[in-house]
């Protein structure tokens, strides 16, 4: 089914109920849901599975976990070097209160993507021998060993893009492309901000970088202005 | 050998190991450069080595740090701005992956905390944190052509970083080929460790003194050319 | 009964079957239409209807089929030239198979050789040509939300196609939702099959004489409006 | 490593020796490398392995097996209609000449992506039950049963896109895509023909839609103009 423009990024949330494993899209500032994520915190919702590559210090997925929102972060990025300071997600894990599952990159994208393309898993040789791929199942293939990691889905998936037309075909805007893609294949409900919205027909057929199947809501808005700090 | 195990040798500074890995890029390769350190090689690049450089967040083909204009979705894997070159590209994470896995770089030079004489690596868990993060690295250290790691000889309290066997949760397995350190220039082989250069002014008993499994002497050991 | 059995009835042509398929097709709907007769049923889709039609070749959003300007790299699934209608999008083959086996694809429409009662469907091996063709066949049968099948009721030589077993090898098990024929609508339910409409003319006993398993008539059984 | 830029389809196979599996981009007529087949045809190329979507009658890839070129084909559309007119592949394959591999399509796409990415297979639905599936080997994955099929890469890829800049990007046209993004992963040489080779710079960053680092050589030239058969 094509999608529906939401007037706001609240209304845009319109329906969603606590206790949601939520994918949040983005690599860093790159194509990152800030106005979307400010309208979670805002709304209150509570007992949040968070999936998403890192946690930017003190704004929004990290308010989230100030304010309890959160249980779990499924991350590639999360306990930050020696001497930088302290995420709220950071403070809340050391103190118990909240679960991590960390995952490597290129295992967390592909693991999405296995979720949205109907696969059982994917077969990698990446984490093997280490922490991180103990206690997982193996699979023998032609006398290499993969680790079977299993696909990852949600029930909301939101994130950032350049532009949308009407039925929800999206093109992103350089590297703000990351993982946004394939968290659109890959959760139950998805909803995109973007910086314009235009009619059908408006957009190059070769510039739809996610096609309309897989967009449920857009909201157009201005980005949310945030600062890197690591 | 007493002396060089009470009194640290000066060794180089980060930006001329920066510059000691750069020369070990050629020519039309693709390069993926980690956070911190390992990004400082791309300033130090030869004007006559084109370089492809990846950042797995997906843009092939990014020149340098950008300076003051910063667009937010215009950064490297590290969450820096970035400037591009002509013949660039961008694409999403699951093809920026399919890259590396699938063997397309040549070389990845990574930071290291603690590398083994049989390559393992580690360089992920930050001990005093209680955890760490993993990015990339995994995928770069199993997967890339070459795997470059830059990092201080020693730690801030003088101990190896060079050893037997790692101590800290690894990143991968026997996949290190080469070790830049502000002292020398170790290649992993089949059968252990090879120095095969010093920086200026350190002799190899000194390396030696600050490593903990055996250096083999290359026979054509020589003094850093920077 | 015994009438029927020699005498086949007179059912609905090609575009009358189609015309029936497109009643099912709803707005806002994302549909891939098999080769041979489903790729009729996009001509008659109702003007206040917008569905979107996905080629697995990588397109959604065509239109119908192109006229004498011929474009080698515009056609769909069957390799015949489309036209494109506003919001249309292009994409690989493992977007557009994310699509089919994400669970996207509202309807598809496939050609059928035999449908069981259980709602196995075979459609792909040709017994007369030793062998037989998949294209997306399999991944639609199995992952679409609802999967029509278009057929005529009997084979050449009057044989039922709806029968307790598909004696030909199957293209998935238990896949299909709805069979259309020149003679009926029937219904795959987790008890059996259901006939919900007969063809103008044609009664339920003919139908059923021509079908191995039993039908069960369904309370609202009535004559296709078309 | 960047691509190289051949004069002719002919200089594009130098070096290429006999006995490799070939992996034969487009769907039909879409993206499909006919100048590149015929230079395989009159380079006498035998021992072939094809892996390509389907076989068009009488052109291309079904002359080299009219003349003895190829041993065995990797396909998803194979065998045509009854009364339809026989490929020279039909002709040699029910003559016991040629091998054939059939695939339904969306595993054969994810096959060769996962050869392209390193993965040591897929885990699919899809042939469960059939006699695609028979014999190979499946995975549980949360009380679901799963289909491992095996990784499909090959030697050579060929293919044709529409753009190509001199290291190797290269941009596609319409339903031209299809599988040539795919294959261009998962081959140990990639040689792609184009309608256009330019400087780099002049090919938008957001229309590369397949990364210089995939590509080995490229070739420009007309499209070989093909008549559709079914």
């Amino acid at each position: 089914m094509v999608a529906e423009v939401y007037p706001s990024v609240d209304d845009a949330l319109d329906g969603i109920p606590n206790n949601i494993s939520l994918m949040i899209g983005g690599f860093v500032t790159a194509g990152a849901p800030f106005n979307l994520l400010h309208a979670f915190h805002r709304r209150g919702t509570t007992g949040v599975t968070a999936i998403t590559n890192s946690v930017m210090s003190g704004q929004g997925l990290d308010l989230m976990f100030r304010d309890g929102q959160v249980d779990k972060l499924i991350a590639t990025f999360a306990i930050r070097a020696s001497g930088s300071k302290r995420t709220h997600f950071e403070e809340r894990y050391l103190a118990g209160e909240v679960e991590l599952e960390l995952v490597p990159q290129g295992t967390f994208a592909e693991r999405i993507r296995a979720a949205g393309a109907g696969l059982g898993g994917i077969l990698t040789p990446v984490g093997l021998g280490t922490p991180l791929g103990e206690g997982k199942p193996t699979v023998e293939v032609d006398g290499k060993t993969f680790l079977l990691e299993r696909p990852l889905g949600a029930d909301v998936a939101i994130f950032r893009a350049h532009r949308a037309d009407r039925l929800g075909n999206v093109q992103y805007r350089k590297s703000g492309r990351n993982f946004n893609p394939l968290m659109a294949t890959a959760a139950d409900l998805v909803i995109v901000e973007v910086d314009e919205i235009v009619e059908p027909g408006e957009l190059d057929p070769e510039l739809v970088q996610t096609p309309a199947v897989f967009v449920d809501r857009i909201v157009q808005c201005a980005p949310l202005e945030v600062v890197w700090n690591g | 050998m007493a002396e060089s195990q009470t009194r640290r040798p000066v060794g180089l500074t980060r930006e001329l190991m920066a510059m000691r890995v750069a020369q070990e890029l050629q020519d039309g390769m693709v390069v993926n450069l980690g956070i911190g350190l390992p990004t400082l090689t791309s300033s130090y690049l030869p004007a006559d080595k084109k370089v492809l450089f990846q950042a797995e967040n997906g843009v092939l083909g990014y020149g340098g740090i950008a300076g003051e204009s910063y667009d937010r979705d215009l950064i490297n894997a590290g969450g820096q701005p970035i400037t591009l070159l002509p013949g660039a590209s961008f694409f999403d994470s699951a093809t920026s992956f399919t890259m590396i896995r699938g063997g397309h770089i040549d070389v990845a030079v990574l930071g290291g905390m603690q590398v083994a004489e049989n390559g393992d690596l580690a360089n992920w868990f930050v001990p005093d944190r209680g955890g760490g993060s993993v990015g990339g690295a995994m995928d770069l250290a199993v997967c890339a052509r070459r795997l470059i790691v830059v990092m201080e000889h020693v730690t801030r309290d003088g101990a190896p970083r060079i050893l037997k066997r790692c101590t800290f949760p690894l990143t991968a397995t026997r996949c290190v080929d080469l070790v830049v350190t502000d002292l020398a220039l170790i290649e992993v082989a089949e059968d252990g460790l090879v120095l095969r250069e010093v920086a200026p002014g350190v002799t190899p008993d000194e390396v030696q003194a600050l490593t903990e499994p055996t250096l083999r002497l290359a026979s054509d050991l020589t003094e850093m050319s920077l």
